[in-house]
């Protein structure tokens, strides 16, 4: 049997596998369906100082092989977050990993400060990739300087990992990978969803209210795979990886391409039981290869030439 | 207790314009509480479509283990959905979210019905289960024309119906409001299902009292990815379509 | 019926659909299946000075709703695609769009001089944006200073309209588009293909002998519509519009979004008769509008606010 | 004159493991001018997957209108290509590429058919007319396993034929190289179909006089895309498998 356990700054993972953040609330509905302590970790949706409303409906539209989205960081603010959401998460044996956003880097270290606080929140994933907010979000991500900045001034307030999760709406993601690295970070997710807009045929207009949203599903998985192939070349710390994660098959090829644990979006919407699906089928294709632990395929693509890496097919 | 189950299609045809009724059979159907509940329908192996699609119960036999769905074959997943036969499976994911109450009436009740267009399905486990405890059903439907007319007969069994078209091609000429107007002075609670317009419409006429059974584009369907939510009336606040609805008190969300 | 003709700079067109570059060769094999004559017009492969072989096989690889290829700009150079290729091009009666590559600015010139001599080429289409060679290609897409640069100096030489095709590999598209529209473009083509990689999970390395190819297909329509939409609100030069174009719907969605006229690429290889299909159900779609002319409907997705568009549904 | 055309099915089953075989009925096969084509099928309707699957033609019946295909079902276009029954239909673009040539060849000449795994298939119809022509052929037939052996039967009707499979589980251990030093001393043209790895030691073994039909990923399957190119050996152009091919002499391309 493949040792199928990961080891991340922070998370001791029983798997490589997790939900992404803002596809799984804060785990109770999907708590409804199945035990969350067999997730590797969760990643809960991205969290602000205060309350945030989110943008109007219509939110999501559906695409050619994927989705977009347009929720605007709905959620209940900090406080509700650490009373509530957490707290009933130290219930299962899982690391929480907790998204934040922000509009200022002082939003991002005041909630950074507070959740690092709790025992169960063993990192914090830095949202600078939201592609749906009109202040903050995105802006983070797209200048290198103004995200090493981000992260660095993060680092120094929070007392547990910090991952920094990038846009892939850039033209040099490697840059600001690089960039957030010199700044600190102890990982990278990637990547967060791709600009993308439908418009109504009958109405002439966008379908979604905020015009614009966020591209997931398998649509971008081919984006996410060259990314993570690229950026996990050029710098030392892990990658999460994530985009259009759909099966095992698809976690693998992202593993390969140089993530280290993968997070699945969109395809919980699709099957609640998509992530503990994926960690049983996971298990079984992982070990027709010929590796003592999962960890030895992370990068295999670019680590070592052309062989057969499957022992039997 | 939610379910993920592929059922299996009893039958799948065409009863009006555009309009199919499914029976599917499974044991998803044990869970079912009361209508105006929907589920969340996968129509392919596939990943084209990519989304489910949320589709109200119409009927449900519990000992039968069955439930009847009506749905407008129109976009990409209900077209794939009609082309289902006997025998072929669909993903169901479900229960899913809160119905029409049908508890705190007193005995004998008149309760008024009013539905418009493919709103109309959950009215009819409604009627069923109001009749059923004794109370008095009126129901008026709205179609846009002869051809989208369904259900009418069906409905017939449980009381009164009035049926409008816009065009006037059957029943009398205008909106379900028309009807209400004309042929129900009163009524003790009132239950409505339909277009938003016609939400606002009968939420503006006849106040509170009544529930409204909204729709909205969904994700996940169980409360998680907040695609579905509707303001607050009065406060700062949100519910999710999914799992707070699809049926709300008149007067508690924005329609 | 409505006025199906769109008049572009250079181009007369019976309607607003063409095979997109490097989806149609030179258009003697799609002539097998129906006449060429009935296009809206015909952008032909990129055409490099000398003849170049592309990057070694495997070129293509399916992904989830589209497709990567890394052809690698194979041509067979600027004298056999004028002598043959474009020659043959003038029994039918279709303006053409030669698509240009190269990897100087010198490489454009003379391949634009050369071919805005024949009678049947009515613009050229700058590919600066193409992901699958080493040199040229997308580096002359990223940067607006050398795009601006490039479009100048083909400008001065070249007899008929310069339209530049973009890259949505970039942090701005909207950036890139003003400064090659300063620089003199008198249209823009967008988009070419998003980046992307697959990985095989038999052996670990990339599908793609090239590694890297670009992502086409249903998949990409999103961010083709979002950029078109972005771009064409910043730029007064029109857009020819493609990426994820399967139906008459699809080009629709296009034309609402900003686009002018519409490109059809990787459709082709699932129908050859993809694009005759689409101009005939685009008429139809169209006449269900309330306009006269189709160019009615290019940008309405901005220009007006929300009204219901068709007359009957 | 290649055509597009929704064919219908005839059949479809299983012959080995994971190997199917599957009968076509249409107009289409009324353009077919020899052994060795292909046809590029679309197996559904929606966009997943997105692109077609090139699968060589088998056998033809011109005047049935029919033709047949093996394949094996292995990733997603073909395992739902498996799931189609009679009556369904399948979308093919077609006849495509340049088969096998059966003239010049002296009358009575001794022909070496050799196909290793699913590159069996287009060599059936060219021992057909092979035979039919007069001429004298001696299939050998490499496989994995005693499970994977399929159509050895078939091509016995056209002459000898010489199984090998690389377990030994089925006829003789090894590769139809080794088979060819055992039982096949002479012969005036060779043809074959296969891995690579089998071509390369087939041309290096039996030089040239002989044809080989080459796989190469596709995009459009019409000469368009230059997805499929191959190298010439001698030289600096290339051909294009699709069309070109997928049958080249020995020693024209770089295997
Ligand atoms: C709680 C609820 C109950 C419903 N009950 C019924 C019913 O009983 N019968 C019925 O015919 N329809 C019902 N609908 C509407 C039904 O969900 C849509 O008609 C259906 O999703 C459209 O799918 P499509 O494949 O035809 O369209 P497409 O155009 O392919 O759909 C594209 C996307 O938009 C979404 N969408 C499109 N229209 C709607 C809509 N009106 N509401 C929500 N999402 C939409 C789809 O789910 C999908 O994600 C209900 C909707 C909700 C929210
Ligand atoms: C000229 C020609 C004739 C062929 N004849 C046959 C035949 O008679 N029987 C048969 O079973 N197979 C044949 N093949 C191989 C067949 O095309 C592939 O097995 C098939 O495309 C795989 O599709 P899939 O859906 O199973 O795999 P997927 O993994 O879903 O395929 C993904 C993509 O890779 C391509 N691909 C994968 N393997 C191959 C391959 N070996 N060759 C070319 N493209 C590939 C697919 O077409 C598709 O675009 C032939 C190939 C060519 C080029
Ligand atoms: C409905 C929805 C909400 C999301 N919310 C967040 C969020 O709050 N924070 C964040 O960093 N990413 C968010 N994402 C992005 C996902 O975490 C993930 O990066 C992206 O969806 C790609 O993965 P997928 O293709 O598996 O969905 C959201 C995605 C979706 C679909
Ligand atoms: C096989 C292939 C070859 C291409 N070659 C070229 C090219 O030579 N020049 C160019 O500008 N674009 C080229 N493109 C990009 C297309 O013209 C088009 O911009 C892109 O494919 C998006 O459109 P689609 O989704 O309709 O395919 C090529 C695309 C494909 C799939
Ligand atoms: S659909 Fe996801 S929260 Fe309602
Ligand atoms: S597959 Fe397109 S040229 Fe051969």
């Amino acid at each position: 049997m493949t040792d199928m356990r990961v080891s991340l700054p922070g998370l001791d993972m029983k798997n490589p596998i997790m939900p992404a953040s803002g596809c799984f609330g804060f785990g109770k509905e999907y708590s409804e369906f199945y035990d969350l302590s067999l997730l590797g970790a969760i990643c809960v949706k991205a969290v602000t100082p205060s309350v945030r409303k989110g943008n109007p409906t219509p939110r999501v539209a559906e695409t050619g092989g994927g989705m977009l989205n347009a929720i605007g960081l709905q959620n209940p603010g900090l406080d509700h977050v650490m009373e509530d959401e957490l707290l009933w998460l130290q219930q299962f044996n899982v690391p929480v990993i907790v998204n934040i956003a922000g509009t200022t880097p002082e939003d991002y270290c005041r909630v950074a400060t507070a959740v690092s606080d709790l025992p169960n929140v063993k990192a914090v994933e830095l949202n600078i990739s939201c592609p749906n907010v009109k202040e903050g979000g995105i802006a983070f991500g797209t200048d290198p300087v103004i995200a090493r900045d981000l992260t660095e001034k993060v680092k120094k307030v929070c007392s547990v990992p910090v991952y920094v999760k990038l846009s892939p709406n850039v033209t040099d993601i490697a840059g600001v990978a690089q960039a957030v690295e010199d700044g600190g970070a102890d990982g990278l997710s990637m990547i967060n969803t791709l600009l993308g807009m439908r418009i109504d045929l009958a109405t002439g207009r966008p379908v979604l209210a905020n015009g614009t949203g966020g591209l997931s599903g398998s649509a971008i998985r081919p984006v996410a795979v060259r990314m993570i192939h690229e950026v996990s070349r050029k710098v030392q710390i892990p990658i999460i990886g994530m985009g259009g994660v759909t099966c095992a098959d698809d976690a693998l090829e992202l593993i390969l391409a140089g993530a280290s644990a993968v997070a699945v979006g969109t395809q919980n919407f699709v099957d609640p039981f998509a992530c503990p699906a994926i960690i049983d089928e996971l298990a079984e294709k992982v070990s027709r290869y010929n590796v003592s632990s999962i960890q030895e395929l992370s990068g295999r693509s670019w680590k070592t030439s052309a062989t057969q890496l499957l022992t039997n097919r | 207790m939610k379910q993920v189950e592929k059922m299996k299609v009893l039958r799948n045809e065409k009863i009006a314009r555009s309009i199919f009724e499914i029976e599917l059979e499974g044991n998803l159907v044990q869970h079912m509480s009361g209508p105006g509940q929907f589920v969340h329908l996968k129509v392919t192996d596939g990943m084209d479509p990519t989304l489910r699609r949320p589709v109200s119960v119409c009927r449900y036999e519990r000992k039968k283990s069955t439930f009847t769905m009506l749905y407008r074959a129109e976009g990409k997943g209900t077209q794939l959905l009609s082309r289902k036969t006997a025998e072929d499976t669909v993903d169901v994911l479900g229960p899913l979210g809160t119905g029409f109450p049908t508890d705190g009436l007193k005995p004998g009740s008149r309760c008024l019905l009013a539905g418009g267009g493919i709103g109309v399905p959950p009215l009819y486990e409604l009627a069923r289960q109001l009749k059923a405890g004794g109370h008095h059903v009126t129901t008026v439907l709205g179609f846009r024309s002869k051809e989208d007319v369904f259900y009418e007969e069906a409905f017939r069994e449980f009381g009164d119906v009035y049926v409008t078209t816009e065009d006037g091609t059957h029943g009398a000429k205008g909106f379900v409001t028309d009807a209400i107007d004309r042929h129900v002075p009163v009524w003790d609670r009132y239950y409505a299902c339909g277009p938003r317009p016609m939400l606002r419409a009968l939420e503006t006429k006849l106040g509170t009292g009544g529930w409204l059974s909204l729709e909205e584009r969904m994700g996940c369907g169980i409360g998680a990815c907040l695609a579905c939510v509707c303001d607050e009336k009065n406060g700062p606040g949100y519910r999710k379509v999914c799992t707070d609805g699809p049926v709300f008190p008149a007067g508690e969300v924005v329609v």
